[in-house]
């Protein structure tokens, strides 16, 4: 079962459990404890994938979410994923991939012959050509599209659950290294709350790659030693396979777990990923470094590896990677990896090492196993294509930083690279927090923090184990310290005590070349993006001089790595390029996500019934059962007609119309946003927000009232009723109800607190039906108690409490459609009952259920106008021909000052008319533009529109009430509506009443 | 994603909150006695201030009660919050 | 300037491409100007180069206190079109767009300005409103602007979700066929290109901290590498604006807010359209190179941190799956913020300030981008001659007060 | 005349369609809809003493002053909303109206009485994983340290306004939600309850 390349002990693979995979349609093995990446590894195929620009053939670089080259479209329809990375696959039984980007095989990829156009192809080649001719553009376009892109996309839904979930903690620990645990044993044991999360799938970090002792046992051990006891811990969370993508304000961290990613079942209960909204006290980063490889030529080959990854092949997945290897290092890190190599029975060619004479503890001990050690050397290229055959060596002077002498070969099948270690900052340094370079270590490491949190270990470029453990042991401490936890002081470092001693690293940010450094195509710094190091001296000799403009201009690190590997060696490269310090030239900002994160996780459950909220009535099942169409108004879903049989809309919306003109319809208005108002204040307060006046009105009276903005603007409207002498119900529109509460509370609370006056939304508590039309005073009696219906004693504009239905009712006497009408509220419980019982009672009279499109129907007849859809912010009270609801007699309302300015009293402005179609039968489609004649050429000026368009049952003819220039000295006047290019339609201007202009109807 | 102190019920997320734009503008005591040129003022223009901004914030999902943040607006830091009429707004001309 | 073209290309091939010419220079600045440009995004930068080509002023200086490119222009969702509401913001735009057809060839600098179309999508019937009557305005004012229904959204956009099921399912849309996208880079560095070869100094790395004024009139400013003399000073640094305008002593109708974009890693393409919808809040379209690239609304607060809220994030990825469902295992890689300056009518500031020889281009919010050509255009005019254009004489700061707004926010599709 | 009918609840459809188990699944949650008697908002200025008394004299309980805390007296809840507004709840074995005490008891008095009856409802989740569940939706911080029994808040879950109320030290919750949004939430609830298992609670 198990692969060639698979060593027959070692690792943390679980060897009784085979699983069996595909990639590029073959079958292959491996075992629970692989990735993807590793599995291949040990299957032997190295081959995984095909370069962005020039297609060539790459292979495994990394072991971990630092992997520019291994991009698998991993799964099938409907659960195929593009882009993922083979190192960060866990293996699942029957798990398929394929590699992306390349055609008809990543082995044979027509598109490699780009490669030898590469001079044509230099850092944004494209803004400097397909200029010419210009209408080929769309075509070079197209071409250029479709070399685009890695992965496809699934073509179907994708058929799993994301989760999300917030959790709040004292501290929060990120990367479980000899750091990251560390700090989070030391503040569990204090009581705090803490989370630690780490993206691998098991905790200990480095350790887990490495082959470390541990004052005397494997380091492994002591792992487990603490995690049994973090397990222990009531208020420790653990989350493994959690990586943390973004570091947001205010200590918010997200975390994305994967929870079934790592196998093959799905049972459709747990989600396959979840994220984590965190919001933690204290923050402690011990994110680790990453490996940073060395630049060359020809060092994409698949077979040139990380040597920190090699060394994880070996130790923790046992994978003999080659027959013979090459160690190209630039410090001491990499020789453990030699010893790695031949405890894995890889023969160890040599070690390349542009140092002098590397003298710490580790070269010394591979010395002594026989290792030749080739010090003051260089790679300078490698030789081999989908395979390594050998490299070549120069000399190099290690203060010139120049190469010289003869170059001679080294045969080998693997190249392990280290060009030292990136401390990876990205959480740090999205936190807000600060960069320094740091000479002696060469990186950059966390300078000042800017919220609460603490960088330990190697992120905070700590290379030595004993002092990552040391930092972990304090930040943890403090950070509980800091939470409230703890007596800030910490316990001793007993894991390990021993120091290593090394020479320090010779920064190379690159092998330097002989010759034009621009010559260089293939010494790659981002792989991903196929950037080489004379991009970025093209570049900066173009004048892209700054990291910024590089960075865009060679598109260095803006692939799905985001230059996890190449980003700094890019600035040195840059650094050198322009003859100035690393320091001067600073990182480009580092920014989530860390590493990708799907739209499906990110929306978590907010999709389909539950990406918004659906506010019903109490009356909605019925609604539904009546076989209503809905319309969504805001958030509410409100019936907009009641189809009966096969009936169009127009049609069931003519006979609703017809109903409320000939006998009784019945609406369910209980969406009207409803506003409990009361204190002694009240009135002046109603005076203070509505353009007219309420100090006369009675108790039992209702009026209407507008509401403008600050800037004099129509912002809402709607009936009051005063209820006692400090207490009134306001009516909203339905979707203004929360702005509206929200406007008057700012009022109250800020600048008018002198008014006693308390508000309560009560839009919930009421459900509304409105009974309209001649039969409703007859229909209301039969199921009205306690009030005389009569109009003298219940007359137009006015509110009655009573028991309607047996249930206790306020009823308002007012309509909006312009017939005898009464609007019942009821407490919401009985809506329902409510309304079965009027329509019960209305059988006789043909009682017909009408939705919004009748409802807007018959008050566009009335010329009533609708805020949201007759205005848009932009009419004031004066434009929709209502100066009459503007008192002179108050000092102030709010808006008041504003109509007074040089442009709201123009008399020009576009102002509300009706419009009557020359010919009875066309109805304007809403949303026409009004123009002055019926011919003209662009640009065609423009009078105004049409808000509201019908074919007026009632009326025989169709209306429309719409704005125009100027419009209310119009009346009468012939203007057009533009249809489109070639068609108008002639319309006379009218007064917006269209029906019962003396409002006689509703006053019976 | 910030967290807002709500001088009433304490620290509560981002997203229970509606954002009210500058604090502390006072609405002129006689509207329709000053220019148009000063109403434009008061309706339109603002501090916007880069740095320390003193700014009105809603619990909308919480108490309900609007109250003042002074926040800096790079750094997003909230530096303390204030019951309405606990500091006194400045008076403008 | 040595011309950029597919010989170029090959010549410098063959000495790898060692011997190209600078972009633009990299200057001291000089003692006095006869117009400092404060702000080295796009419209800065269009506004020195129309200077030096319309109006022949040469002695001009771009001031960047970062590097150019840097602001709102290096971080759009590069949407590109005209059709808007209202006569004055429509004849602005179009005139920029008009520009925009020819800027390739004209800057010599490809800036990839490619027409894929620009869908609104409608989800309410309110929402058809607004966009048939914004149609309707863009087909007088010359625009091109077509009303589509469910079913022509479903054909020009396979993948979308037009499902009536959905919670609020697609009822039409607006298509304007000459919109589309530009790349965002290529626009500031072909206009710095062609302003330089002009002999405009473009200095990056200089902050303007202060503006001096002699009797009524700015006369000079104060930055990071000393004073500069300036004749006339054109302000557009969109975020900052309020801070240049302390600096000048006035106040402005703008708040800064942040907006936010982000891209996924590249896909083989899928949509060769660019869609936006305003009542679920977001917008996506795919780059040349596979990325989708989406946005979605500004956050709440005034802010100038260069970054925005991660909720805004989450509310958009659930609308963009609510629209596009096969995207849901797409991977966001990368997210990043901007500022921009907001007015209170979603209008651009163009034109003169109460300080004589100060002029200010701002307010462009969401959607300046796409105006880059145009109001650099305008903004010349305006400069060299002391007095705005037609196109922006609308767009003045005198309609704070005389109530003369322009109120985009009206009709959907504001945005972008 | 039709007679007196029975209140009608908002969520029993959604609520219906989840299974009642009788064994008592270890992971599972427990939901229920509470049927309050009143719900009352209560407005009023305590910095007036004889307020505050003759409030306590009416409620059989004091109204709490601490924000985000609850005063219980047997049948009668007092939520604190605000500084001068709190939301009373009676149970269906109060007695009386307290609508009519408090109208009847603070005439005279600035205050604001406003039931609430009907545009709300309270459901209950129960069980262990009941905090778990609630926190996917809701950005308050409920470990038992910070929201404790007598606590409640008012907060948004799931794009819904919501009072939560932690009643006493068992993982049990109120939430009380606006009628119009309340089978949406019930709705969410039962996607969100998917992996411990969702059970309706006798
Ligand atoms: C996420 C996002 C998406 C967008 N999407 C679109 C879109 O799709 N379509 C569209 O049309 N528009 C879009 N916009 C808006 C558009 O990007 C801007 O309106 C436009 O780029 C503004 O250009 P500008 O040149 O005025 O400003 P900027 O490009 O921001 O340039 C201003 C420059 O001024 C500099 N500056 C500031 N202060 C000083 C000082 N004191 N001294 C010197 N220099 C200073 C800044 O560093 C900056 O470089 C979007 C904006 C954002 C943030
Ligand atoms: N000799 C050298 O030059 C050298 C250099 C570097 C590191 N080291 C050694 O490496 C070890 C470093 O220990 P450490 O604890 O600092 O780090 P570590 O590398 O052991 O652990 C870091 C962990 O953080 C996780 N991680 C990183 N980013 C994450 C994210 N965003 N979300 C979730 N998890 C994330 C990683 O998966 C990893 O498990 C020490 O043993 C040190 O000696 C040595
Ligand atoms: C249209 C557009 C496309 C982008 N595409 C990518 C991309 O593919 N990969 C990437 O890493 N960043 C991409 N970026 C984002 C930039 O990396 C960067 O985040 C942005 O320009 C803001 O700059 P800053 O992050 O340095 O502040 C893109 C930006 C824009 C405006
Ligand atoms: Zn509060």
């Amino acid at each position: 079962m198990r692969g060639a390349y698979r060593l027959n002990s070692g690792g943390r693979l679980d060897r009784d459990r085979p699983l069996e995979f595909t990639f590029n349609g073959r079958i292959y093995s491996g075992y629970v404890g692989d990735t993807l990446a590793s599995a291949l590894l040990a299957n032997g195929v190295r081959l995984v994938g095909r370069s962005f620009k020039y297609h060539r053939p790459r292979g495994i670089v990394g072991s971990g979410s630092e992997e520019p080259n291994a991009l698998v479209q991993l799964g099938k329809n409907p659960r195929t994923s593009p882009n993922q990375i083979a190192t960060q696959i866990e293996l699942y039984d029957g798990l398929s991939a394929s590699s992306v980007n390349c055609w008809p095989s990543v082995k044979f990829d027509i598109r490699s012959l780009t490669g030898m156009f590469s001079s044509l192809l230099p850092p944004g080649f494209y803004y400097k050509t397909f200029m010419w001719p210009r209408f080929l553009w769309g075509l070079y376009e197209l071409i250029l599209r479709r070399s685009g892109g890695y992965g496809v996309a699934p073509d179907m839904k994708d058929p799993d659950r994301y989760d999300k979930i917030n959790a709040h903690c004292d501290v929060l620990i990120v990367g479980s290294g000899p750091a990251g645990l560390s700090a989070a044993v030391e503040a569990g044991r204090t009581g705090a709350r803490v989370i630690l999360v780490d993206e691998q799938a098991e905790f200990g970090g480095s350790i887990l790659n490495a082959n470390e002792n541990y004052h005397k046992s494997h380091g492994m051990n002591w792992v487990s030693s603490i995690l049994d006891e973090l397990k222990l811990m009531p208020e420790v969370t653990l989350l493994p396979r959690s990586t943390a993508f973004g570091y947001y304000d205010h200590n918010f961290v997200g975390v994305l777990e994967r929870v079934t990613d790592h196998s093959s079942i799905s049972d459709g209960l747990s989600p396959r990923q979840r994220i984590w909204r965190v919001r933690a006290k204290e923050v402690v980063l011990a994110t680790g470094s990453i490996e940073r490889p060395l630049v060359f030529q020809n060092n994409d080959r698949p077979g040139v590896m990380l040597a920190s990854s090699v060394s994880a092949y070996i130790n923790r997945y046992a994978v003999k990677l080659g027959s013979s290897a090459v160690v190209f290092t630039n410090n001491d890190s990499a020789y453990s990896s030699v010893l790695d190599l031949l405890s894995s029975g890889v023969d160890v060619a040599g070690v390349i090492d542009p140092r002098p004479k590397p003298n710490g503890t580790l070269p010394n001990i591979v010395r002594s196993h026989g290792v030749p050690i080739f010090d003051s050397s260089v790679i300078v290229d490698v030789k081999g294509s989908k395979n390594i055959r050998a490299v070549e060596l120069m000399n190099i002077d290690y203060d010139s930083k120049k190469i010289y002498g003869k170059s001679h070969k080294l045969r080998c099948d693997l190249v392990a690279v280290s060009g030292g270690w990136n401390p990876t900052v990205h959480l740090h340094s999205q936190s807000g927090g600060t960069l320094r370079y740091d000479v002696s270590k060469s990186c950059f490491v966390p300078g000042i923090n800017s919220q609460n949190e603490q960088s330990v270990g190697s992120c905070n470029g700590t290379f030595d184990l004993k002092e990552c453990i040391d930092d972990g042991i304090k930040a943890g401490s403090r950070a509980a310290y800091a939470t409230g936890f703890g007596v800030g002081e910490w316990s001793e470092n007993t894991a390990c005590t021993d120091f290593q001693t090394e020479d320090p690293l010779c920064p190379m940010w690159k092998v330097p070349s002989s010759g034009n450094e621009s010559k260089w195509t293939k010494q790659f710094v981002d792989f991903q993006t196929d950037t080489s190091s004379s991009d970025i001296y093209i570049a900066a000799r173009e004048g892209y001089e700054s990291i910024q403009h590089v960075k865009r201009y060679t598109t260095l690190g803006m692939g799905n790595d985001q230059g996890k590997l190449g980003n700094i060696n890019g600035i040195g490269i840059l650094a050198d390029a322009l003859g100035q310090d690393i320091s001067d030239i600073g990182t480009t900002t580092f920014r989530p996500n860390y590493t990708p994160i799907s739209y499906g996780a990110l929306a978590g459950p907010d999709k389909g019934i539950l990406f918004d909220p659906v506010r019903k009535t109490a009356i909605h099942e019925w609604h539904e059962a009546a076989g209503a169409k809905f319309e969504n108004v805001g958030q509410w879903k409100r019936p907009w007609f009641y189809p009966r049989g096969r009936e169009f809309m127009e049609e069931a919306v003519e006979r609703e119309c017809l109903a409320v003109r000939e006998s009784v319809g019945v609406l369910d208005a209980s969406t009207l946003g409803k506003i409990d108002i009361k204190g002694p204040n009240a009135t002046d307060f109603l005076e203070r927000v509505y353009t007219n006046s309420w100090r006369k009105l009675q108790v039992g009276q209702c009026r209407y009232g507008l509401m403008l903005g600050e800037d004099g603007m129509v912002m809402d409207d709607g009936v009051t009723a005063k209820l006692e002498d400090d207490h009134y119900l306001m009516h909203t529109t339905s979707s203004g109800a929360g702005n509206v509460m929200n406007w008057l509370e700012l009022w109250l609370q800020t600048e008018w607190p002198d008014l006693n006056v308390y508000l309560t939304s009560v839009t919930d508590q009421w459900a509304t039906i409105q009974i309209n039309g001649p039969n409703s005073r007859n229909l209301l009696s039969k199921i009205c108690e306690g009030i005389d219906l009569t109009n003298d004693a219940f007359p137009y504009m006015a509110v009655r409490r009573g028991v309607v239905a047996g249930v206790q009712a306020r009823i308002f006497r007012v309509s909006f459609v312009g017939e005898l009408s009464y609007e019942i509220n009821v407490n919401a419980d009985y809506g329902l009952h409510l309304w079965e019982s009027v329509i019960g009672a209305g059988k006789n009279y043909g009682i017909t259920p009408f939705g919004t499109e009748a409802m807007h129907l018959l008050r566009a007849e009335k010329g009533y106008v609708i805020v949201g859809q007759d205005t848009d912010g932009s009419m004031t009270p004066s434009d929709l021909g209502m100066n009459w609801i503007i008192t002179k007699r108050k000092d102030d309302f709010l808006g008041k000052r504003s109509l007074s300015r040089e442009d709201s009293i123009r008399t020009d402005r576009k102002q509300l008319v009706g419009l009557i179609t020359e010919d009875p039968s066309t109805v304007i489609p809403e949303g026409s533009q009004v123009i002055s004649s019926s011919s003209g050429s662009v640009p065609v000026p423009m009078l105004g529109h049409i808000t509201s368009s019908y074919m007026s049952p009632t009326l025989g003819h169709s209306i429309a009430l719409g704005f125009v220039e100027g419009g209310h000295s119009k009346l009468g006047e012939k203007v057009y509506v533009s249809i489109n290019d070639s068609k108008v339609i002639s319309a006379f201007i009218s007064n917006p009443v269209f029906y019962d202009p003396q409002g006689k109807r509703q006053d019976v | 994603m910030l967290m807002i102190d709500c001088p009433w019920c304490g620290n509560r997320d981002e997203s229970e909150f509606m954002y009210g734009g500058e604090g502390n503008i006072v609405r002129p005591q006689d509207p329709e006695s000053i220019s148009d040129d000063s109403w434009s003022d008061y309706l339109f223009m603002r501090k916007n201030t880069k740095g320390l901004y003193m700014e009105q914030w809603l619990h909308s999902y919480g108490c309900r009660r609007w109250f003042l943040a002074e926040r800096e607006t790079v750094s997003y830091e909230i530096l303390n919050t204030h019951k309405i009429g606990e500091i006194n707004p400045e008076s403008k001309s | 300037m040595k011309r950029y073209s597919l010989f170029s290309l090959v010549r410098n091939g063959i000495n790898h491409h060692s011997n190209w010419d600078r972009v633009w220079r990299n200057p001291n600045p000089r003692p006095e100007y006869d117009v400092v440009i404060i702000g080295g995004g796009g419209h800065g930068l269009a506004t020195a180069y129309y200077l030096a080509k319309e109006h022949k002023i040469t002695k001009i200086a771009v001031l960047e206190k970062g590097y150019i490119g840097g602001g709102n222009t290096g971080r759009n969702t590069e949407i590109v079109r005209s059709n808007y509401l209202w006569d004055e913001a429509a004849q602005l735009y179009e005139f920029s767009l008009k520009l925009w057809q020819n800027l390739s060839s004209e800057l010599n600098f490809n800036l990839m300005y490619s027409k894929k179309g620009v869908l609104n999508l409608g989800h309410s019937l309110q929402d058809m409103r607004d966009i048939s009557r914004r149609v309707n305005a863009n087909r007088l004012n010359g625009i091109d602007s077509e009303l589509l229904s469910t079913e022509e959204v479903k054909g020009l956009v396979p993948i979308i979700n037009t499902s009536p099921d959905t919670r609020y399912p697609i009822l039409g849309a607006s298509l304007q066929k000459r919109g589309g996208t530009a790349r965002h880079d290529g626009v500031a560095w072909g206009f710095g290109r062609a302003a330089d070869a002009f002999g405009v100094d473009i200095i990056q790395g200089c902050e303007v901290v202060g503006i001096r004024q002699e009797d009524g009139s700015a006369v000079g400013v104060d930055t990071t590498k000393g004073y500069i003399k300036a004749k006339k000073i054109g302000v557009a640094v969109a975020g900052h604006s309020t801070v240049l305008a302390n600096m000048a002593g006035f106040r402005l109708p703008i708040e800064t807010h942040p907006l936010q974009a982000w891209v996924t890693d590249p896909i083989k393409p899928v949509l060769d359209v660019v869609v936006m919808s305003n009542s679920v809040h977001a917008y996506v379209s795919q780059t040349d190179r596979g990325e989708l690239l989406a946005g979605a609304g500004i956050d709440a607060y005034v802010g100038y941190g260069q970054r925005g809220s991660f909720s805004v994030l989450e509310h958009a990825a659930s609308s963009i799956i609510e629209l596009f469902p096969i995207f849901s295992r797409i991977r966001v890689v990368r997210q990043w913020g901007g500022i921009v300056d907001t007015t209170p009518d979603a209008c651009p500031i163009i034109g003169k300030t109460p300080l004589k020889g100060l002029f200010l281009n701002c307010g462009w919010g969401t959607g300046g981008y796409k105006a880059t050509p145009g109001s650099g255009w305008v903004f010349a005019y305006t400069i060299a001659n002391d007095t705005p254009h037609n196109l922006n004489e609308p767009f003045s700061l005198e309609r704070f007060i005389t109530g003369k707004l322009i109120d985009e926010h009206g009709a959907a599709g504001v945005a972008h | 005349m039709s007679e007196i009918p029975t209140a009608k609840s908002s969520i029993e459809k959604e609520l219906n369609s989840i299974p009642t188990f009788n064994t008592l699944n270890e992971s599972s949650v427990f939901i229920s809809e509470k049927r309050f008697k009143d719900h009352i908002n209560l407005r009023l200025d305590i910095s007036d003493d004889g307020n505050v008394d003759a409030l306590g004299n009416i409620l059989g309980v004091e109204v709490p002053i601490e924000p985000n805390t609850v005063n219980i007296n047997g049948e009668v809840s007092v939520l604190w909303l605000g500084p001068d507004e709190w939301l009373i709840l009676t149970t269906e074995c109060y007695p009386n109206s307290m609508l009519d005490r408090l109208s009847k008891g603070l005439i005279g008095k600035v205050a604001s009485i406003v039931d609430m009856s009907g545009g709300q409802t309270v459901i209950n989740l129960d069980g262990p994983n009941s905090m778990n569940l609630l926190a996917k939706g809701c950005t308050l911080d409920l470990h038992p340290r910070v929201f404790g029994d007598g606590k409640c808040a008012q907060t948004i879950i799931a794009k819904t306004g919501v009072i939560i109320r932690k009643i006493d030290n068992s993982p049990s919750y109120d939430l009380i939600v606006r009628r119009s949004y309340a089978d949406y939430l019930v709705l969410w609830i039962k996607d969100a309850a998917r992996e411990y298992g969702l059970s309706l609670a006798k």
